[in-house]
């Protein structure tokens, strides 16, 4: 056996152990990288700034925990936006858990210094309506009625004694649709059911492993920007002026994608070299 | 209470970790627990979130025809009862049934008539060159793709030429999607490296 | 009367023409003109569309209105209530309901109904004509979706004529697929070194068209595996699927006339959890020593370590799935994909039963459609021509 | 009866769903909802035979003290503690400060997320040992996969800095993904529209009938 051999037939708990500190060890490090924005998240951004202030923001969080290390960072950094410039807040969920993902989102933004200094109320600046089952039908029947579909918010009040909602019939009173996505139903009913039939503006945020299904209805306008993975976050985080939470997590995010790609060029090297001695 | 929660937690999460090494009693039970609290899990939450709203209360609002969902129910668990097991076959019909016929409707529109019709661009955009080999990189991309996807033809001469283009195109895109599926991974592993290190022992903030 | 509109007229022109006295804020906008009320087309009939002409002063003249409220009665004089409102700039506002008696917001149907839109500056309004009556009722037919019953009665039209050729002997060519020539060498692969073959129907339910795709798959390499006398092992995740794929195999058994070799406990239930079952499979190909893998259902997150693990163990491997997520991880650690649509292709391609290459001819003479109405709908759109877009176009 | 009856439920299930897909008008613009409705039901039992399954299982590894059967009894702990949990706290069973939240927190959920990161570990050892450039495609699938993997990071900044603006990595991964990518995906998402078409019809006219075999 000689050394590309070896090489070749590694332990595998060498290489988890590669990995394990590849993740680990750039956490202890505060890191200033360069993050560029992507025109994809550019463009979200410019759509957001373009509303002005009091402009009533609907946000969908379809979603469970298993995708909270992505998209909760886009959760939290977009709530913070939205205080800081005064949209208001319109929180649904098509997934079960999405209003419970969006209340542990709120706790913590709720909590740091520059919103606390703008004190937001529950009802005035944002409401929590939870969650109705039906997929995309909950979509379609928000077209007709938004108080319909959602009588009562998360806490039990009622929808329309709520001082956010006054004025709030269907998506004609909605100014933005912003939407967090780890599947189905998730961006493409909202894009299907939402932007086509009642031409609402959407973003998204997605997890990566979705991402790539989303592009398309990005190329054909029915999605105005996509926050792709926790790169995309960390990239609203920058454009927003905030780094957070995915920004922090970039550092760990790049040295782990070197390690695999390294792997990859390694295992075939190593392999297409071991191979010819063999046929020759 | 929180603080024993997240003791637990970390416990878990290390226990699962140390399948990496090799199997192990830890690990066992770990996965044990797992099987038996997501089983449970469902359980409770298909109960509360289906069976409670698309059954029950549609009974009490006096909407009978749900009984049929209750009957058709009943026929899968049948399946336990070797004898009349084969009666689980209606529900299973019925499920087919429904899902093709669904699926008919919803995957011919989004997945086919929408995304033709978001294809038909114009190959020439005025005064702008890069959405122009963009939309023609769109449009030669699908058509060849579709190429590949073409089952009556051999793949020989320019059809074949367009099919290799197309099978190109899938690769690209395939390799697109690993990439971003690699970065999905990392994030989850980089969210509980961060549960450990920074939740539970507090070493990073 | 006439003496009196000349005063009128008059006192106008002089209001002009020195532009004085009344502070402009409180004029009240030129009301919408031409308001319809009409029913919404093709939807339930809870709901009439109003359609009216911009006041003259929303984006002209003053610039000042901001919204129209539009307001419903049931009696052309009686009380009108607000039943929403939209932004200046809109000229249409579809007044809905729900559809539950029960519900105080619903909507009946085949009543009548008045319209009035109101344009409203900051500080004051001026309100149109009534329109109407108008009723709400129920389309038979949604005419938005025409497109989508002409593309359905077309490509069932089209299954069935392609059966029915076949039926009468017609013979069909299909190109030939690397990943379906590979399953004859990989099962005699599998004989020569004595060892069994390993078939994987993925996660999906017994109802997913994946699973049933590979059903038919199973049941023709059931029968191959049967005439080369090699073992067969189909460990599932789904109780409902397991039992399915018994029979699914004792068929192919029958077929090949070896209903005698059929072992049921070669075909058996391991668990529903995800990794569980990952980890079971992962040990049976160890052990097993299988020769062959097949991959061909429904596959997420495990793909990757499924064909990691054969890849290492030297097994020759084919994959399939309409998970576009995971055929990245298939087509960069198996020997062959079959790539979304190729899956369900190739049922039809193992068994090469006349019926089942009939449905693969129609979709492919659909495919052929598409793409000539992409080509010549993207060089006419270059020209500004939409036709080839309207044909595609759903209104949902 | 056993093979024909349940042929005849798909055929007139899936037929009828799809003829009302055009009607707008009551009652038939709810059958859809309704037949949704159903299919979650029945998948609920579905899920009820899975557990019951399960817990058989296991039992009959405890009663005949099978290999790891102490393990079993933890599977069935679990089970019960979520079972219990979950009915006592009722419809709000999941609002946060409740038991069953709790342990959904602390149990449930960071086992889940361990499992799913594991998978992080596995991507770099199948890279390693079985991610090859075995012909032409896999070769512009793994070529592909690196552009993408260093561009969407800060790394691939740093790597290509040193181009002109608008040729880095970055610029470059945009514009798979823009372009080459989204049209390859519209191709596969036609070609599975019409498979999944195609399969359904075959299944609905009895063609594809192994799902209906059986007992």
């Amino acid at each position: 056996m000689n050394f590309l051999e070896k090489l070749l037939a590694l332990d595998r708990r060498i290489i988890f152990l590669f990995i394990a500190i590849a993740v680990a060890l750039p956490l202890f490090f505060t890191v200033k990288l360069h993050i560029e924005v992507t025109p994809v998240v550019r463009n979200l951004h410019n759509a957001l700034e373009a509303l002005p202030p009091g402009s009533k923001v609907l946000v969908s969080l379809d979603y469970d925990p298993g995708s909270m290390p992505e998209l909760q960072p886009m959760a939290e950094s977009f709530f913070r936006y939205c205080f800081m410039r005064d949209l208001k807040i319109i929180i649904i969920g098509l997934w079960p858990n999405g209003p419970i993902q969006a209340n542990s989102a709120l706790e913590i933004i709720l909590n740091e210094p520059d919103i606390k200094k703008k004190n937001p109320k529950y009802g005035i600046d944002y409401v929590n309506l939870g969650y109705t089952a039906g997929n995309e039908v909950v979509i379609e029947r928000m077209g007709s009625d938004i108080p319909v579909t959602f009588p009562k918010d998360y806490s039990g009040n009622k929808t329309e004694d709520l001082l956010l909602m006054k004025g709030v019939k269907n998506f004609n009173n909605i100014d933005f649709v912003y939407n967090l996505s780890a599947g189905y139903p998730g961006t493409v009913e909202w894009v299907l059911f939402g932007v086509d039939p009642y031409k609402i503006k959407l973003g998204a945020g997605n997890t990566a492993v979705q991402a790539p299904q989303i592009y398309p209805y990005l190329n054909s306008g029915q999605l105005v920007g996509l926050l792709g993975g926790m790169k995309g976050g960390a990239e609203f985080e920058i454009a927003t002026g905030k780094p957070a939470k995915a920004v922090k997590f970039m550092f760990s995010q790049s040295v782990s994608h070197a390690l695999i790609c390294f792997f990859i060029l390694i295992g075939n090297f190593a392999y297409f070299a071991t191979r010819k001695k063999k046929g020759a | 209470m929180e603080r024993i929660g997240i003791w637990i937690a970390a416990l878990l999460t290390l226990g699962i970790f140390s399948f990496l090494y090799k199997d192990n009693p830890f690990y066992k039970f770990c996965e044990s627990l797992f099987v038996g609290i997501s089983a449970g899990y469902w359980f409770v939450t298909t109960f509360w979130q289906v069976f409670m709203p698309k059954l029950a209360d549609n009974l009490v609002a006096g909407r009978f025809y749900y009984m049929i969902g209750a009957i058709f129910g009943v026929l899968m668990l049948l399946r336990l009862f070797p004898k009349i097991g084969w009666l689980s076959r209606w529900s299973l019909a019925l499920v087919v049934g429904t899902t093709a016929g669904l699926y008919f409707t919803r995957y011919l529109v989004s997945n086919g008539m929408i995304q033709v019709q978001n294809t038909i661009i114009p190959l020439y955009v005025k005064g702008n060159l890069s959405q122009t080999i963009g939309n023609l990189v769109i449009v030669i991309g699908t058509f060849s793709g579709l190429i590949y996807f073409f089952f009556s033809k051999e793949h020989k001469g320019t059809f074949g030429g367009l099919a290799k283009l197309g099978i190109w195109f899938l690769m690209l895109s395939f390799g697109a999607s690993f990439g971003y599926t690699v970065m999905s991974r990392m994030s989850l592993l980089i969210g509980r490296m961060d549960y450990l290190l920074g939740t539970w022992l507090g070493l990073i903030r | 009367m006439k003496k009196t509109k000349a005063v009128l007229f008059s006192i106008l022109i002089i209001l002009f023409f020195f532009n004085l006295s009344f502070p402009q804020e409180n004029l009240s906008p030129p009301p919408p003109t031409e308001v319809r009320a009409s029913d919404t087309q093709n939807d339930n009939g809870h709901s009439i569309t109003i359609t009216w002409k911009l006041s003259g002063d929303d984006g002209a003249g003053k610039k000042n209105v901001v919204a129209y409220e539009i307001l419903r009665s049931e009696l052309p004089t009686g009380e009108f209530v607000v039943r929403g409102m939209v932004p200046a700039g809109n000229n249409t506002y579809q007044d809905r309901g729900a559809k539950e008696k029960e519900d105080k917001n619903y909507f009946p149907p085949h009543k009548d109904f008045y319209y009035k839109v109101r344009a409203k500056t900051l500080n004051s309004y001026s309100e149109s004509e009534v329109a109407g009556p108008a009723q709400a009722y129920g389309e038979w037919f949604h005419l938005g979706k025409l497109p989508v019953f002409v593309g359905t009665l077309a490509f069932t039209i089209m299954v069935l004529a392609f059966i029915s050729l076949a039926r009468k002997g017609k013979e069909f060519y299909v190109r030939p697929l690397a990943g379906i020539d590979a399953v004859d060498d990989a099962i005699g692969r599998a004989t020569e070194m004595g060892r069994p073959i390993l078939y994987i129907l993925g996660l999906g339910s017994a109802a997913d068209i994946a699973t049933i795709a590979s059903f038919t798959i199973l049941n023709r390499i059931a029968k191959k595996t049967a005439e080369h006398k090699t073992k067969i092992i189909v460990p599932c995740n789904d109780p409902i699927v397991m039992s399915v794929a018994q029979e699914t195999v004792k068929a192919g058994y029958l077929d090949a006339g070896r209903p005698d070799m059929y072992k049921e406990e070669n075909i058996f239930y391991l668990t529903s959890m995800q990794f569980a079952y990952v980890a079971a499979v992962n040990g049976i190909m160890l052990r097993e020593q299988t020769a062959t893998n097949f991959y061909l259902g429904k596959f997420y997150a495990e793909s990757l370590i499924l064909a990691e693990t054969g890849s290492v163990a030297g097994s020759i491997q084919i994959s399939g799935t309409d998970e576009i997520a995971q055929i990245p991880f298939f087509v960069a650690a198996t020997d062959f994909t079959l790539i979304g649509e190729e899956l369900y292709a190739a049922s039809a391609y193992l068994g090469r039963e006349p019926l089942l290459l009939g449905a693969l001819k129609a979709q492919d003479l659909a495919k052929a459609i598409v793409m000539i109405s992409l080509a010549s709908g993207a060089v006419a759109a270059s020209f500004h021509l939409d036709f080839f877009l309207r044909l595609f176009t759903v209104q949902m | 009866m056993r093979r024909e009856v349940p042929l005849a439920i798909t055929a007139i299930v899936g037929f009828a769903l799809i003829i009302v897909y055009f009607i707008p008008h009551p009652p038939f613009n709810h059958s859809r909802d309704f037949f949704e409705d159903l299919f979650f039901i029945i998948a609920a039992f579905a899920i009820w035979l899975g557990c019951l399954n399960l817990l058989k299982v296991n039992a009959d590894k405890v009663y005949l003290k099978k290999k790891g059967w102490t393990f079993s009894i933890v599977v069935w702990f679990g089970f019960f503690l979520m079972v219990i949990v979950g009915f006592w706290e009722g419809r709000g069973f999941m609002n946060p400060g409740t038991t069953f939240y709790y342990l959904y927190d602390k149990l449930y959920y960071p086992l889940n997320a361990t499992m799913f990161s594991i998978l992080a570990f596995f991507v770099a050892s199948a890279s390693y040992r079985a991610f090859r450039a075995r012909n032409k495609e896999a070769t512009i699938l793994l070529i592909a996969a690196l552009f993408v993997m260093l561009g969407r990071v800060p790394f691939g900044y740093y790597l290509s800095s040193w181009l002109p603006e608008g040729w880095r990595l970055g610029n470059i991964t945009d514009w798979i993904m823009d372009f080459p990518q989204t049209a390859a995906q519209r191709a596969i998402m036609i070609g599975i529209a019409l498979g999944i078409v195609s399969s359904s019809l075959r299944v609905l006219l009895g063609l594809e009938r192994t799902f209906a075999s059986g007992e």
